[in-house]
């Protein structure tokens, strides 16, 4: 059920990159993609009645059922890129901001000929 | 023999330095380049894991000949072009050596999300270096398409993940998961698809590439040679070995490939013809060209594929370089208003001719022998549709080659002999020192161009079915 | 009516999208086992280390028990992070960095800047008793990386996002950037070195060297811990930098 | 091994005499005269090593008697033309380039012509071509070299498909081989677009857009190479095109119009329809440049009809008439050369009485356009009373009127840059000319000389031909010592050339002996009390077939057509940088998610 | 015991959809923004659900701490700075 719910959380991030001329609102949609890809992939690495992959003196033997940690891994790493993204974006948005005073990108008009 | 991995581990480890030592950054990165060009000929080929772990679980890199040829191509140029314009080289060497360690990365990764990694670097140090440009809304643009190419390559190798168990390409590949995994079915789909728009995205495909306009339209003298002739040509080794170890499986995903490497090819063409903006035809021709390499992949025609990359690589950096500088010095880059821009700079427009020339795929240039093994390779396919296409624009791409080629050289009145008094006022371009080397770089094409038997063979040591010259004469 | 269009638009690309994954992967339910050839795989699937050959009567990794297991730390996933995929997070601090090289280049321009954020009394009392709190948490959550949850970027955040509170706290206080600097390039080169150190000793590069000890004990998994800690510290000095770079504004008359 | 050296030498040359003209722009000149000079020698010594193969790295070449033929036809225009070089290096804006282009273009066609695999030729036919284009800029007009370039390419892809699809099916490049074994639709597709390049370069009705820009605004010292020597590329082509290619064989059951298979009859009337046009189009001009490159256009379509005849005379025909229009028109360009050398212009409406500053030109240039209009004694006879011959034994009627057409209106053309330049009333500007210099009068009196043997012995140069048609399988002409007999009716050339002679020397002698005439300035008149100031009214040249033009002032631009072509280009390129590009993310979004949908539906994922 | 996860995604993941369509469709950057930084905590919720607990923890601090800051931090700066938004 939540991985549908990711998909659609990827969906909705595309509608709102699509819909908006925002900068800002823009960023918050490749955010909400990129959100639904992580929880897509953890849902990918979930199994039925798994265990979190950590040993501890509960769960002791890696006999036992774990979720594949290996989604998770993949996660972090996904995470920190998307922060990565996020920061410079903003600071292109705010250059924009800089620029033209505004952040709505249909009102800049020129850009795409000069 | 060095393990390849350095050719990523000194650039980034170089990188991390350089930040402790602010002042010595330029001289850290000139060091990092010149270690890693000659590197490339002390590395030790084949597979090599990460960690120690077996393949599958462990990250693979791999030498082939193949990955070699991309990381000569993409160090070499990198190199060079850091000679010619190291003064550009603001404040970016950080930025650069993280490049060009993403871009070896790309090349030698077998693992679909290492690659993932290694293109995001890569992305990003492109939206960076793109600011050089001063236009922030099609930085913002190239981040945010290069963003969501980046989560839907994610979501398409997780796919993949799903579908087989393993993130390694070999493995994916290997007769073993065949067997395991109906390649020809559908289901291929959904992930080729969205790994597959996800790098047409930095491969500037039509229709994916959108933001290529703005930031190749205002790339200066050093953004502009890197994007174009490394990035690309990096950017495009990686979808061939993507393509090589995943997708040439299936009829129909070639024939959607194909299709829009065609598009691509023609469009692009077409849009180049249209300019008088000497950045913009180059870019829209480096769009078309990156659409006829990806048929040449998609077909598993290695070997023309590769040719076309070098030659993209080889011309594209002689001409962004010196139309660099004629914006630089002349303030404009309408090549109506520059005529006669190379009657003082002889050797400067000879090498730009070269490349042009070359670029048109016209004879005596290396252009030409990679034009002949891709037609060859395409009718050998017993296929004509493609190659009559690629012909017809072929014209369209010579017309506004030569048409350059004349206003920069030919000025002159309607009526008259050319003349010399209607050329723009003249400024030096290049110090000698760049002229020779960008000189020397169109003597390579001329000379790959003059012996192809020979050039085929050193460029792409044994990579796939390589044709010679004399293979193509039929007989002897 | 344009975003009716663009949400009609988009339904039907997801319809479309949704129903193709679906072919493949059912969307509502799970599968009972994971697949097995994954790094995570290896982990359970009890597989060891092909490099070295003093394991091979080993059966399976029990918490406190099991010595030198292929990699020996109880979080499977910072295993895999920190030593199956090394290579990816080394590429990942690098996007980072990357970042954080961005943030300082472009927003380091000309111009007078101005700081932002002001401070109440509230917010200086509670920096003060916070601070110490949530440092001595950050570091406690990336040198425990391999036992517990967490690891080196949230626990790199958190030191990071202490040193915000500061900032915030009063405008006096100035971070020592250069030394922020200092810690990250060090952290960054030692963790390739320690690559190459596994390059030399093993025969791979980022292999893991040291004795891993026995799973569960903090001075365990060999140089998972010592590569986490310095991802935390790299993290947390890129992330203030950010910080501090996003806090500053160029103010344009 | 002859060939390796007359290429090594002319490379060689070539880059020397760029250098050489650094320094000094005359030796410079010289130099190209020098090494085609010695490319003419070494060729007629090549005449005795014909059938050896060889090959210098890869390219593959074979001494044929054909391609010997063309070359020395080429080497002529090259040679005779080379010797206006060194004075006209002061006008170029890059003489050291020019020669070297001069030089390489030449070594090009040479090579083309002994080509033994199409690669090799496909290399020096593409190095020709963009050598000569970088020639042309240097003229009068950048548009000109840019559309040359353009239709060449055209041809040229043409070529390279037809070759590359044949490859794809006999799998050789070999010419002789390659085309072995094409059959049905391929070997349609095969011969139409690989005959491509050579109608582009006779200049064939619609390709002949190019041939009055390039050839009206070259340098005066290229257009004579242009129209003598490059055109005859196409011809090779078109050889090569139903000899290599067998047409005949392998269209030999489609249906046939006149006896002729419907591609090769179509072809032949494209060759009709350019005579046609070359003619009209040549009566109008007011550029005796101009003109001359239309009525090479004319005489194209002559020697491409003859040559694809493939028979007995026709072929032998226009074999003939390749060198008598090649030495015809080199000679035409050269006087008129000759001429703008002196007054520094080609307008013909500017121009008058030159015959009385420079005589010899006036002879060279009569003799040549005698021989265009195939006027006895001239070469140009010979050749056309064949191709006649050809089409009337075939009885092949269009074609034949229009070939009449042709040389009817070949009188009124060439007439006029006679009467207008020469003849007439000098311009006061030109009273002080003088005639060329004996150096750049030596070309022009050989290339006279030589139209005139064509024409009095034809037989020296059918011989040749003859072998070639045996070479290709044609039974040769028949030729007795002096005479050339056909099915029906005989040429005695000599006789021919004796009874011209002998009324030539009665109008001579009439003229000496009672000449009255008084000289009348030309402004000197007055129509009903009115003074006329213009004297272009009163010129031969301005509005001459006025009457005739109208008939055809509305006659459709090919150039036009593509000049609409190019603007298409261009609009597509427009639509796609409207709607693929810009600096908005949403509108690559969009075309993201459309081409999502189009491929899962294709994949019937869904 | 799998009835209650069912319930729980359930909850989870219409949160999920609903915060994600509150941040993308609200008129004002700021709502959006803390509607981003809200759905990132339903994400923690999930990624909790689906036994992760070091993407939780990781999710938590990065996804709704930092970048949450960061984004306010851009737009109130420019407010700062005197520009309209």
């Amino acid at each position: 059920m939540i991985r549908l719910a990711s998909l659609i959380l990827i969906l909705i991030g595309l509608y709102g990159v699509f819909s908006t001329r925002n900068v800002i609102k823009i960023l918050v949609g490749v955010n909400i993609m990129e959100l639904g890809v992580n929880i897509f992939i953890i849902s990918i690495g979930f199994v039925n009645g798994g265990l979190a992959p950590i040993l501890t003196s509960g769960s002791f033997s890696s006999a036992l059922n774990f979720v594949d940690p290996l989604a998770q891994a993949i996660v972090l790493t996904s995470i920190v890129i998307g922060l990565g993204i996020t920061t410079l974006g903003l600071v292109f948005a705010r250059k924009i901001h800089v620029n033209y005073g505004t952040y709505d990108l249909s009102k800049i008009g020129g850009g795409s000929d000069d | 023999m060095i393990n390849p991995v350095f050719m990523i581990a000194i650039p980034l480890g170089l990188a991390f330095i350089s930040l402790i030592f602010k002042k010595a950054s330029k001289w850290i990165l000139v060091a990092g380049v010149t270690i890693n060009v000659v590197m490339l000929f002390l590395l030790e080929w084949g597979s090599v894991a990460m960690g120690g772990f077996r393949i599958p679980y462990g990250i693979q890199l791999m030498l082939s000949s193949y990955s070699f040829t991309g990381l000569a191509v993409v160090n070499i140029m990198f190199f060079v072009i850091l000679l010619i314009s190291f003064d550009k080289v603001e404040k970016n060497s950080v930025v650069l050596l993280t490049a060009l360690a993403g871009m070896n990365g790309m090349i030698l990764t077998m693992d679909l999300f290492n690659l993932f990694v290694f293109m995001e670097i890569t992305a990003i140090s492109a939206y960076i270096l793109s600011m050089k440009g001063k236009k922030p809304e099609h930085s913002f643009n190239y981040l945010v398409l290069g963003s969501i190419g980046g989560v839907i390559f994610l979501l398409g190798t997780i796919i993949f993940y799903a579908q087989t168990g393993t993130l390694n390409m070999a493995i994916i590949s290997s007769p073993v998961q065949q067997s395991a995994f109906d390649f020809s079915s559908a289901t291929l789909f959904i992930p080729f698809f969205l790994i597959f728009a996800g790098m047409a995205v930095e491969a500037k495909l039509i229709p994916f590439g959108g933001w290529v306009k703005g930031v190749y339209g205002n790339a200066d003298r050093l953004t502009g040679p890197l994007f174009s002739s490394v990035y690309a040509a990096a950017i495009l080794f990686a979808m061939g070995r993507v393509f090589g170890e995943l997708f040439v499986l299936n009829e129909t995903i070639v024939i959607i490939v194909v299709i829009t490497g065609l598009i691509t090819f023609a469009f692009g063409e077409a849009a180049a013809f249209r300019q008088t903006k000497m950045r913009r035809i180059l870019l829209f021709s480096s769009i078309g060209q990156s659409g006829l390499a990806v048929i040449m992949l998609a077909l598993g025609f290695y070997f023309p594929a590769v040719l076309l990359i070098v030659n993209n690589a080889l011309s594209k950096f002689i001409m962004f370089t010196i139309t660099g500088k004629l914006q630089e010095s002349y303030g404009t880059e309408n090549y109506k208003e520059l005529k006669g821009a190379f009657y003082k700079n002889k050797m400067t427009g000879v090498a730009f001719s070269i490349a042009a020339l070359s670029m048109a795929g016209l004879p005596l240039f290396f252009g030409f022998y990679a034009k002949l093994n891709v037609l060859t390779a395409l009718f050998g396919g017993g296929n004509w549709f493609i190659p009559a296409v690629i012909l017809i624009f072929a014209i369209v791409e010579g017309a506004y080659f030569i048409r350059l080629l004349i206003s920069l050289w030919a000025p002159g009145k309607e009526g008259e002999y050319a003349d010399a008094k209607h050329a723009v006022e003249t400024r030096k371009l290049f110090k000698p020192i760049s002229v020779a080397i960008i000189f020397m770089l169109s003597l390579v094409i001329l000379a790959a161009g003059l012996f192809p038997d020979f050039a085929g063979k050193t460029i792409t040591s044994g990579a796939k079915a390589p044709f010679t010259m004399s293979q193509l004469k039929g007989g002897e | 009516m344009r975003k009716i269009f663009t949400a009609l638009f988009v339904v039907f690309f997801g319809i479309v999208l949704l129903l193709g994954i679906s072919r493949t992967i059912p969307l509502t339910k799970y599968e009972d086992k994971i697949v097995p050839t994954s790094a995570g795989g290896a982990f359970i699937e009890k597989k060891v280390n092909i490099t070295t050959e003093n394991y091979k009567d080993y059966k399976d990794v029990i918490f406190g028990e099991t010595r030198d297991a292929e990699t020996g730390s109880a979080n499977m996933v910072t295993s895999v992070v920190v030593n199956y995929r090394a290579f990816d997070t080394l590429g990942e601090i690098t996007v980072l960095f990357l970042a954080a090289v961005g943030v300082s280049l472009l927003m380091g321009g000309s111009g007078k800047k101005k700081r932002l954020g002001k401070s109440g009394f509230i917010l200086k009392t509670a920096a003060g008793i916070l601070f110490p709190v949530m440092l001595i948490t950050g570091i406690y959550i990336f040198t425990h990386g391999h036992l517990t949850p967490g690891g080196g970027f949230p626990g790199g955040s958190m030191i990071a996002s202490s040193f915000l509170l500061l900032y915030l706290a009063d405008e006096k206080f100035e971070l020592k950037l250069k030394g922020f600097k200092v810690a990250e390039g060090v952290a960054g080169t030692l963790f390739i070195v320690i690559g190459a150190v596994g390059l030399m000793a093993g025969g791979y590069f980022l292999m893991n060297f040291l004795p891993t000890g026995t799973v569960g004990n903090l001075f365990s998994a060999g140089i998972v811990p010592i590569i986490y800690v310095l991802i935390g510290l790299k993290v947390g000095s890129e992330i203030t930098g950010v910080l501090s770079d996003m806090m500053t504004v160029e103010v344009h008359e | 091994m002859n060939l390796t050296i007359i290429l090594a030498v002319t490379l060689v040359l070539a880059a020397a005499s760029f250098f050489i003209t650094r320094y000094n722009k005359m030796s410079g000149g010289f130099t190209t005269v020098l090494s085609s000079l010695f490319a003419l020698v070494a060729l007629f010594m090549m005449r005795g090593s014909i059938g050896e193969d060889f090959s210098i790295f890869y390219f593959n070449f074979s001494i044929t008697t054909v391609g010997w033929y063309f070359s020395v036809v080429m080497l002529i225009a090259y040679s005779m033309t080379s010797f206006f070089n060194p004075f006209w290096m002061e006008k170029m804006m890059y003489p050291g380039s020019y020669n070297f282009l001069y030089l390489l273009s030449m070594a090009g066609t040479i090579g083309m012509f002994f080509a033994k695999d199409f690669i090799t030729l496909f290399i020096f036919w593409e190095t020709v071509v963009w050598s000569s284009t970088f020639i042309i800029q240097l003229g009068k007009s950048r548009k000109a070299s840019y559309i040359y370039y353009v239709v060449s390419a055209i041809g040229s892809m043409g070529t390279l498909f037809a070759i590359m699809l044949a490859y794809s099916v006999s799998g050789t490049f070999v010419i002789s081989e390659a085309f072995a074994g094409l059959s049905g639709g391929v070997a349609i597709a095969v011969f139409f677009t690989f005959i491509l390049s050579g109608l582009a370069k006779i200049g064939i009705f619609p390709f002949h857009v190019w041939l009055p820009e390039a050839h009206g605004s070259a340098p005066h010292t290229f257009s004579p190479v242009l129209s003598g020597g490059l055109v005859k590329m196409g011809a090779f082509i078109a050889f090569l095109s139903v000899t290599a290619f067998p047409a005949y064989d392998i269209f030999a059951d489609m249906f046939k119009i006149m006896g002729k298979p419907f591609p090769i009859y179509f072809l032949m009337f494209l060759g009709a329809i350019s005579i046609i046009v070359g003619t009209l189009m040549a009566i109008k001009q007011e550029d005796a440049k101009r003109l001359l490159a239309y009525s090479s256009v004319a005489n194209g379509g002559y020697i491409l009809i003859g040559i694809l005849m493939m028979d007995q005379v026709g072929f032998a025909g226009g074999m003939m008439h390749l060198i008598n229009h090649a030495v015809a028109s080199a000679a035409a360009f050269l006087a008129i050369a000759a001429v703008a050398y002196r007054t520094g212009t080609t307008k013909m409406s500017e121009m008058g009485g030159m015959i009385h500053r420079m005589p010899v030109t006036y002879l060279v240039y009569l003799i040549a356009i005698i021989s265009m209009a195939g006027i006895p004694p001239m070469g140009g006879f010979v050749s056309k009373w064949l191709i006649f011959q050809g089409l009337a034994k075939d009885g092949m009627l269009f074609l034949a009127a229009a070939a009449f057409f042709g040389s009817i209106g070949s009188f009124m053309y060439v007439f006029r840059p006679l009467s207008a330049v020469f003849l007439g009333q000098t311009f006061t500007r030109d009273l002080k000319k003088k005639e060329v210099g004996f150096f750049m009068m030596f070309p022009m009196i050989i290339l006279t000389l030589l139209s005139l043997l064509t024409g009095v012995f034809p037989n020296i140069f059918l011989r040749v031909i003859a072998e070639i048609q045996t070479s290709v399988g044609i039974d040769p002409i028949t030729l007795a010592n002096r005479t050339i007999l056909t099915s029906n009716g005989y040429l005695d050339a000599f006789r021919v050339f004796i009874v011209f002679g002998f009324g030539f020397a009665i109008a001579f002698v009439l003229f000496v002996v009672r000449r009255k005439s008084r000289k009348v300035e030309l402004m000197d008149t007055f129509t009903s009390a009115e003074f006329i100031h213009t004297r272009e009214l009163l010129h031969y040249s301005s509005k001459f077939y006025a009457p005739f033009e109208r008939l055809y002032d509305k006659a459709p631009d090919t150039l036009t057509a593509y000049k609409k072509l190019a603007v298409k280009v261009g609009e597509l390129g427009g639509m796609v940088e409207s709607l693929f590009y810009g600096h908005k993310p949403e509108k690559t979004v969009f075309w993201m998610m459309a081409v999502g949908i189009i491929v899962i539906l294709i994949g019937g994922v869904v | 015991m799998m009835e209650l996860l069912n319930i729980l995604e359930w909850g989870v993941s219409i949160l999920l959809i609903f915060f994600a369509l509150a941040a993308v469709v609200s008129k004002k950057l700021l709502t959006s923004i803390i509607f981003l930084s809200v759905l990132s905590m339903a994400a923690v919720a999930a990624f909790a659900l689906l036994r992760a607990p070091d993407v939780a923890v990781t999710e938590a601090v990065i996804g709704s701490g930092l970048v949450t800051f960061i984004f306010v931090t851009s737009i109130r700066g420019l407010r700062k700075a005197g520009d309209s938004i």
